[in-house]
């Protein structure tokens, strides 16, 4: 019970959004307080085994395949041992009214390596996403939402930078790279901050929620979705398990 | 500067540089003729004081023969082409023996598919090679180029081809390589912002370096 | 507009009834006010056009080096001012657009159509002057809604003046939405307005020809003129009706041309070039009209063969509509109808062929004056031959394969309308300068932008057949991704260096025309000793142009006559031997 | 809330249900009505308790205390404390020194909360109707509020803009007349002779306000929240209330208004945005050579927000520095950074023991003893050691094991500027050999401003971070006060900002254009002046 105060008041006292990594401490700051500071963790599991990523063919990109020591495949379903990454998680139900605080650190995905670094990536309405580019030759990022507004720009050299802002929730937006079919990301954009992508270890972590029962829904690209309710305490962290495949 | 063709290596190239040569010769006695012409009237004709011109309305004599030795050059030039025409793009022109293969063409890629062990196309061991066409040497191949989403153009300078891939239309072009070596394929149509980089290359092989790369590729194709 | 009140003084004072500034030189009805309303609508935009193309060119000659004060462009064009592959496409797809339909087509058809037109058939206006009036403000509206197109988000139309579906049909494969509605949106707009001017020419000629002036009395400027003004009739409305197609799959998802559903991909280039081959004889035959005139007057000989002229241009009309398969023999049509269209444009070379070589028998034995003019219509012809023969490797099939939508037809079509069509314009430019303006244009400065011109102009152009040649893909941002075309990069950075000479050269022109208009030497009322009735008015002319009708007695091209002691006989100018019209009959 | 109405006063048990439907309307009616139309007093009677408990509860108790007697699990890591309800009373007020708040008062407070303090806005968190709840539950606390009806005091309206010399009389009564400056400062930073002997009622050290920052005033900072401050005081602070001094004609009422003018005026107009990138300007001349150099008077200043230090233990949540200034400047040699920030005292300074034994004493620390005494004031300035790859920054706090960053650590006593680096908070590893950071630091009236100098390209840049023109490099802050109690990992940090040292755009790229434009245009019209000279003349 203590040390929840004690978070908790902290989190007001800074108004800081939810304390998340790097931009949890003064990132927010100029920002105005959390709902609450309860957190839903968790895991995403994958049963049985998971089929095989197909190999993609860089030989054209040399450039690229260089950066892939061990033949490059595509990581659309990436387990490591049962935990699933790539998945991403977010409250659909259960939330007070907003409105919420927009980070005010983009979004970023990388094209690394011929590949879209991160895969999935969640993003606010709003928040700006930063698209680079560290490969020294022409990507271009397709995005063809429903709810947004189409974008097709090219990056033709290496440490480019473009900012795109969405201005309206959608899941998800998918992007691609007409140069490299291979090469997809999808980006999460939702109108509260209370989501999360599952890292290489399966695990997710969404915090600065208010207590309350929520409706949590789990997205991967090609195992489909799923959902599950959870109650926090108003003194945080209540944990979640999604499980895919099986 | 050179009016000199790159070196071809297709069967083609024969006819068609030999086409081009004789228009460059004529187009060049032509351009002789006429520049030369202008100049030396030029000169010849500049005004000088107290000359007056020679009032002339025209000569009908002088102009059949300038309208007639056009049009006759003309059309035998393309009596000419018609037949190599017919022979390179010509409805029937694909020869029974060309080795079918699949080129899905879309914004910036040229994937090839190719028949599986099977020998047949559209069948579950065929598989696909990203921007690299693998053929054998003296031995015509025929692509059936389906576009996905906009007009590209199949460019293979040195072989002397070039075929729109157009969206939902069967197309379907073919060559016979004569020289084993790497060439560059080029889209040739403008189709958006990756068009200068829709590169890929041709492989040509040996009969036997052929079959082996075959195998190996099937062999990995399995594995995946 | 408001400077030309100063060099249009003078005809103000016989004006019976006085304007108001505005209804005088902005909301004219004059046929010559709008003319000029038209040159220097075009002058603007051919400058826009040639900026676009220095921009290309330093990219194909120096990718990756960032543009001179390429800096002042937003991020989205040219970051650190390197251009981005859509902001390349977008302007080669304007400078096209712009060169074709917003400079040399209004110049040639819009200036001088205008202008010639009632003055050579001693008309006092336009049959319809307010048409003409709608016709000018039409088009310059569309030319400003082109332009805003650059400043739309997603940027300009970037699919290739061609706009070839679907790229040009889906936003999804460029990026590009709005940029591209406003492109067809302007292009049909400015097809209206072509389609008002062409009535009108087409009405005037018919009925308000003087008496006298019977169709072989026409000078063939009009006769070009006329024919150029049925063409735009027929051909124009096909482009508007495929730009409102193509903008209604854009908007409210019809699928004319969306294979997916059932439209026909290459059913856009069927029509863009049925309209586009005429519009390639729109572009040129005005220009062999009026070089026609003053090729006669500089070699003070009548035109060799005035008759087989006049039929080559009509036979180059009907022809010119059945050779637009040549423009995608490699599109996947019909290899059958390969055959014919080949056929087709060989016969159509014929009729060029004559042409070129008539001009040159109307030189031959002449007493040639190399006026300004006379230097630039000796190389428009110089130039043409080029264009012309560089054609028939194209409508070679075979040959054709190699070298279709490679440079060697970049540099074709820049030999027919900037060797072609501007080396003419630059010639009537300066040929009719002082009717329009009471000024002549400097000779001096004339012949020294002739010359430099034509150098830089080959330099730049020329090499660009040795591209194609080796294989060189037109519209391509960066051909160092090839390694085919990397040893082309000197000759690219060459034909670059001599691009940006020729542009500056131009400053000359420009110079000299702003310069002559307040400076210049006064003409009189026939400053080259011509014998078209334009001739017979004072410069410039008065509103309503003549001030009783005049009659004509003969053609326009009776120089050095041996019934008269000088060298040229004005077709107005009665002689003993002469009957009047009236008695003669047409 | 008809629901409550309905079935608190009609719903039980009332035999005639049709009646009682009916009844329930004519009640809920203007209910609602007057909910939606009365201002917040006469909505009292539609107040609901048990909700406002279950509110104060959920939301309130942590810091406040079940018993509302401010005595909240996390009260004691605060300063300053939550409010105890128990007493009733009350700091910002519309109404005379002593008296009770009105609900409208008390709904300001709650609506923006308490700027600078743990006390957070709840206007975008609870609904108009929870407020009135929770207001009525937290009148419940205290017997005073029992049928009081406390009245605002009614206040003229302030006079036009001040005149030089208003100002200059403000500033006279507001050093001689209210000495206002023994507690605020001369400069008005809160540092004033008597700042560090300031307690709260209840006897916990308490800053006085640092005047130029008016966007963390308790109860607005416009003139007329600073004037109703100054007439009404903050009850439970040393901040009195100056209406006695107006009744007594010692000043004029307008005089009081122009002492809150000019006490506004020592704030910026525009709170200070914060900016995500500091630029240093390029000094074609020398660099400043001290913070008080007049050089730096052109150098753009960016604001840096600063938070507690909360994230590592010992974790620290009353932070006296909660804002730098930042201004650099760079001549291609060398980089300068000046760092200005408010602190009332220049630590460790005995005339503060006291204070400073307060906090230590007030602040009962979870996670590790306190210093046992006064540390000097620091300031760290941190980069990434080794260029961020892609977008991955160190962990913005002292950098990690796999992301170690470059540091200064500049401390007031002994005066002095260490450079070194560190992968985590405190693991701070300093570079042997000749310092390359130059530096120099004066206080004046509460205020810090520190001046650092290095050279661009460092002697080892394995070490030290080379900083180079044109190339955005990710920079953070860290602050402690010593007579705070600060130290350590103890103080105020921020987030990852960046540092952009100013390029000259070559001027050729704007110059050779324009040149060659004008060039061969004149060129152009020069051949055709002449030729057509030459015309006239032949």
């Amino acid at each position: 019970m203590r040390r929840f105060w004690v978070t908790s008041c902290l989190f007001a006292f800074l108004g800081c959004g939810g304390g998340d990594g790097g931009s949890g401490g003064g990132g927010g700051a100029a920002e105005t307080a959390p709902l609450g500071n309860a957190s839903i963790s968790g895991m995403v599991m994958f049963l049985g085994d998971a089929p095989a990523n197909p190999a993609i063919d860089m030989s054209e990109e040399p450039e690229c395949a260089a950066k892939h020591t061990d033949g490059p495949t595509n990581p659309i379903v990436s387990v490591t041992d049962g935990h699933l990454a790539n998945v991403f998680v977010r409250v659909v139900g259960g939330l007070p009214g907003g409105p919420y605080p927009v980070p005010s650190e983009p979004a970023t995905i990388d094209q690394n390596g011929c590949l879209y670094v991160p895969r999935v990536v969640g993003v606010m309405v709003g928040q700006t996403l930063a698209i680079t580019n560290s490969d020294p030759l022409l990507h271009n990022i397709k995005a063809v939402p429903t709810e947004n507004r189409l974008f097709n720009i090219s990056q033709p050299r290496a440490g480019m930078t473009s900012n795109r802002i969405f201005t309206a929730p959608e899941i998800m937006v998918p992007f691609e790279c007409s140069v490299h079919g291979w090469m997809n990301a999808y980006a999460g954009v939702v109108e509260h901050p209370y989501f999360a992508v599952s890292g290489a270890d399966g695990s997710f972590t969404i915090s600065g929620l208010p207590a309350g029962t929520y409706q949590v829904e789990a997205w991967h690209e090609t195992l489909g979705t799923q959902s599950g309710d959870v109650t926090v305490e108003a003194d945080g962290s209540a944990t979640l398990t999604f499980t895919f495949g099986g | 500067m050179s009016w000199i063709l790159p070196p071809g290596a297709s069967t083609f190239a024969g006819d068609i540089d030999f086409l081009y040569y004789v228009i460059l010769v004529i187009t060049g006695i032509a351009f002789v003729v006429v520049e030369v012409g202008l100049l030396v009237f030029a000169i010849k004709y500049r005004a000088r004081p107290g000359r007056k011109a020679q009032y002339i309305e025209g000569s009908i004599k002088a102009e059949i023969i300038w309208t007639a030795v056009p049009a006759v050059t003309l059309v035998i030039i393309g009596l000419m082409s018609g037949g190599v025409w017919n022979h390179i793009k010509g409805r029937n022109s694909i020869p029974p023996n060309a080795i079918p293969y699949e080129v899905h063409v879309k914004q910036f890629e040229w994937n090839f598919t190719y028949r599986g062990p099977d020998g047949q196309l559209g069948t579950s061991d065929d598989f696909i090679v990203r921007n690299q066409l693998h053929i054998p040497v003296n031995r015509p191949v025929e692509l059936q180029l389906i576009a996905e989403d906009v007009i590209h153009s199949f460019f293979v300078p040195a072989f002397r081809v070039k075929q729109d891939a157009v969206p939902g239309m069967d197309i379907r072009v073919w060559f016979e390589a004569t020289k084993v070596g790497e060439y560059e394929i080029a889209c040739a149509e403008l189709c958006g912002l990756g068009h200068y980089r829709m590169r890929a290359r041709v492989f040509v092989h040996s009969a036997e370096d052929y079959q082996q790369w075959l195998s190996d590729r099937a062999a990995a194709a399995d594995e995946e | 507009m408001a400077t030309s009140a100063v060099s249009l003084e003078p005809a103000a004072h016989v004006e019976a009834h006085e304007l108001s500034f505005l209804r005088k030189y902005i909301f004219s009805t004059d046929h010559k006010i709008i003319g000029i309303q038209f040159l220097l609508m075009s002058f603007v935009f051919l400058l826009f056009g040639g900026l676009m193309a220095m921009m290309i060119r330093w990219q194909l000659g120096f990718p990756e080096r960032p543009l001179p004060a390429g800096q002042l462009l937003p991020e989205t064009m040219a970051p650190g001012g390197i251009l981005l592959p859509e902001f390349y496409n977008s302007l080669v797809t304007m400078h096209g657009t712009i060169m074709v339909f917003f400079a040399i087509m209004p110049l040639l058809v819009g200036v001088f159509g205008n202008y010639l037109i009632p003055l050579k058939l001693g008309a006092p206006d336009m049959a319809f002057p307010r048409l003409n009036m709608a016709s000018f403000w039409i088009a310059f509206s569309a030319g400003i809604l082109m332009m805003a197109g650059f400043f739309v988000e997603g940027g300009h139309a970037a699919a290739g003046w061609t706009a070839y579906a679907p790229l040009s049909a889906d936003p999804e494969w460029t990026g590009v939405s709005g940029g591209q509605q406003i492109w067809l949106l302007s292009i049909a707009i400015l097809g209206l307005a072509s389609i008002m001017g062409a009535l009108n020419y087409i009405t005037t000629v018919v009925n308000l020809r003087a008496p006298g002036m019977t169709w072989f009395r026409m000078p063939l400027s009009i006769w070009a003129l006329f024919v150029t003004a049925i063409l735009v009739l027929l051909a124009i409305p096909i482009l508007s009706g495929a730009a409102i197609m193509l903008f209604f799959d854009q908007t409210i998802g019809t699928h004319f041309f969306d294979w997916t559903d059932g439209g026909q991909v290459i059913l856009w280039q069927h029509l863009f070039w049925y309209f586009g081959h005429p519009e390639v004889y729109i572009l040129i035959l005005p220009a062999m009209g009026m070089v026609s005139d003053i090729i006669a007057n500089g070699s003070r000989k009548p035109v060799f063969g005035y008759h087989s002229m006049v039929f080559a241009l009509i036979s180059i009309a009907f022809l010119g509509w059945v050779v637009w398969g040549h423009h995608m023999f490699q599109s996947g049509m019909n290899p059958t109808l390969g055959m014919t269209f080949m056929i087709s444009t060989m016969i159509i070379a014929v009729p060029s062929a004559i042409k070129v070589f008539n001009w040159m028998g109307t030189m031959w034995r002449g007493n040639i004056r190399f006026h300004v003019p006379m230097l630039h219509s000796v190389g428009f012809v110089a130039m043409f031959v080029i264009g012309g023969l560089s054609g028939i490797f194209m409508a070679s099939t075979p040959v054709d394969i190699y070298i279709h939508d490679t440079y060697f037809i970049v540099a074709h079509i820049h030999y027919v309308l900037f060797g072609g069509s501007l080396f003419a314009i630059f010639a009537a430019v300066t040929y009719w300068y002082p009717k329009m303006f009471g000024r002549m244009m400097n000779s001096t400065v004339g012949k020294v932008h002739f010359w430099l011109t034509f150098l830089f102009y080959n330099m730049t152009f020329f090499p660009m057949h040795d591209l194609g040649i080796a294989g060189h893909m037109r519209r391509i941002y960066d051909p160092s991704q090839y390694e085919f075309l990397q040893p082309l990069a000197p000759l690219n950075r060459f034909i670059t260096v001599s691009a940006l000479l020729l542009f500056t050269v131009q400053i000359l022109f420009a110079a000299n025309f702003i310069m002559s208009w307040f400076k210049g030497k006064k003409a009189g009322e026939n400053p080259w000793e011509a014998n078209g009735l334009e001739w017979t008015v004072a410069s410039p002319p008065p509103h309503g142009n003549f001030a009783k009708v005049p009659t004509v007695y003969r053609g326009p091209y009776e120089y050095s006559s041996p019934l008269v002691e000088e060298d040229f006989l004005m077709q107005t100018r009665k002689l003993a031997s002469d009957v009047d019209p009236a008695a003669a009959g047409p | 809330m008809m629901a409550g109405v309905g079935s608190g006063e009609w719903g039980a048990g009332t035999a005639r249900h049709r009646f009682d439907s009916l009844k329930w309307l004519g009640v809920v009616v203007p209910a609602v009505m007057a909910l939606s139309l009365l201002p917040a007093p006469c909505s009292l009677w539609a107040q609901d308790l048990d909700r406002g408990k279950e509110l104060y509860e959920r939301w309130c108790a942590g810091c406040h205390g079940d018993t509302g007697a401010g005595d909240g699990e996390a009260a004691a890591f605060m300063l300053p404390r939550p409010r105890d309800f128990t007493t009733a009373v009350y700091q910002v007020r519309s109404t005379a020194s002593g008296e009770l708040p009105t609900d409208d008062d008390m709904r300001a407070v709650i609506d923006n909360g308490m700027p600078g303090t743990a006390m957070p806005g709840w206007a975008d968190k609870l609904s108009g109707g929870e407020r009135d709840d929770v207001i009525a539950y937290l009148k419940s606390f205290s017997r005073f509020f029992q049928g009081a009806a406390p009245e605002p005091i009614n206040v003229g309206r302030q006079p036009g803009r001040p005149s030089e010399d208003d100002l200059a009389d403000a500033r006279r009564i507001f050093v001689d007349e209210l000495q206002c400056v023994r507690c605020h400062g001369d400069e008005g930073r809160g540092d004033g002779a008597s700042a560090p002997e300031l307690t709260d009622d209840w006897g916990f050290p308490i800053r006085a306000t640092d005047l130029t920052r008016n966007w963390i005033f308790n109860g607005g900072g416009t003139v007329e929240d600073i004037y109703m401050r100054m007439r009404t005081g903050l009850d439970g602070t040393p901040m009195p209330s100056q209406s006695d001094a107006v009744d007594a004609g010692v000043i004029t009422d307008e005089q009081l208004w122009r002492v809150a003018q000019y006490v506004r005026s020592l704030s910026p107009d525009d709170p200070p945005q914060r900016r995500d990138v500091v630029r240093a300007a390029l000094f074609e001349g020398p660099l400043p050579s001290g913070p008080e150099d007049t050089l730096w008077d052109d150098v753009e200043p960016y604001y840096i927000p600063m938070v507690g230090q909360i994230t590592i233990k010992p974790r620290w949540f009353a932070p006296t520095v909660d804002g730098i200034w930042v201004q650099a400047a760079h001549d291609n040699q060398n980089l300068t950074v000046k760092l200005t920030w408010n602190d009332p005292s220049r630590s460790p300074d005995p005339e503060w023991d006291a204070f400073f034994q307060g906090i230590v004493e007030t602040l009962t620390d979870v996670d590790a003893p306190h210093v046992g005494e006064q540390g000097p004031d620091r300031i760290g300035v941190q980069f990434p050691l080794d260029p961020p790859e892609g977008l991955e920054l160190p962990f913005f706090m002292g950098g990690d094991p796999r992301h170690p960053v470059y540091m200064w650590q500049w401390t007031s006593s002994p005066d002095r500027v260490r450079e070194g680096t560190a992968t985590g908070m405190g693991s701070f590893a300093p570079i042997p050999g000749a310092p390359q950071v130059a530096h120099s630091a004066t206080f004046a009236d509460g205020q810090w401003q520190v001046q650092f100098t290095r050279v661009l390209v460092p002697a080892d840049p394995s070490v030290a971070v080379p900083f180079t023109p044109g190339e955005p490099l990710p920079i953070g802050f860290f602050a402690a006060d010593g007579t705070a109690g600060e130290g350590g990992v103890r103080g105020s940090i921020s987030a990852w900002y960046a540092i952009y040292l100013d390029v000259p755009t070559p001027p050729r790229v704007f110059v050779i254009p324009i040149v060659a434009v004008v060039l061969s245009a004149g060129l152009g019209f020069g051949i055709v002046w002449r030729a057509q000279r030459r015309e006239r003349g032949a």
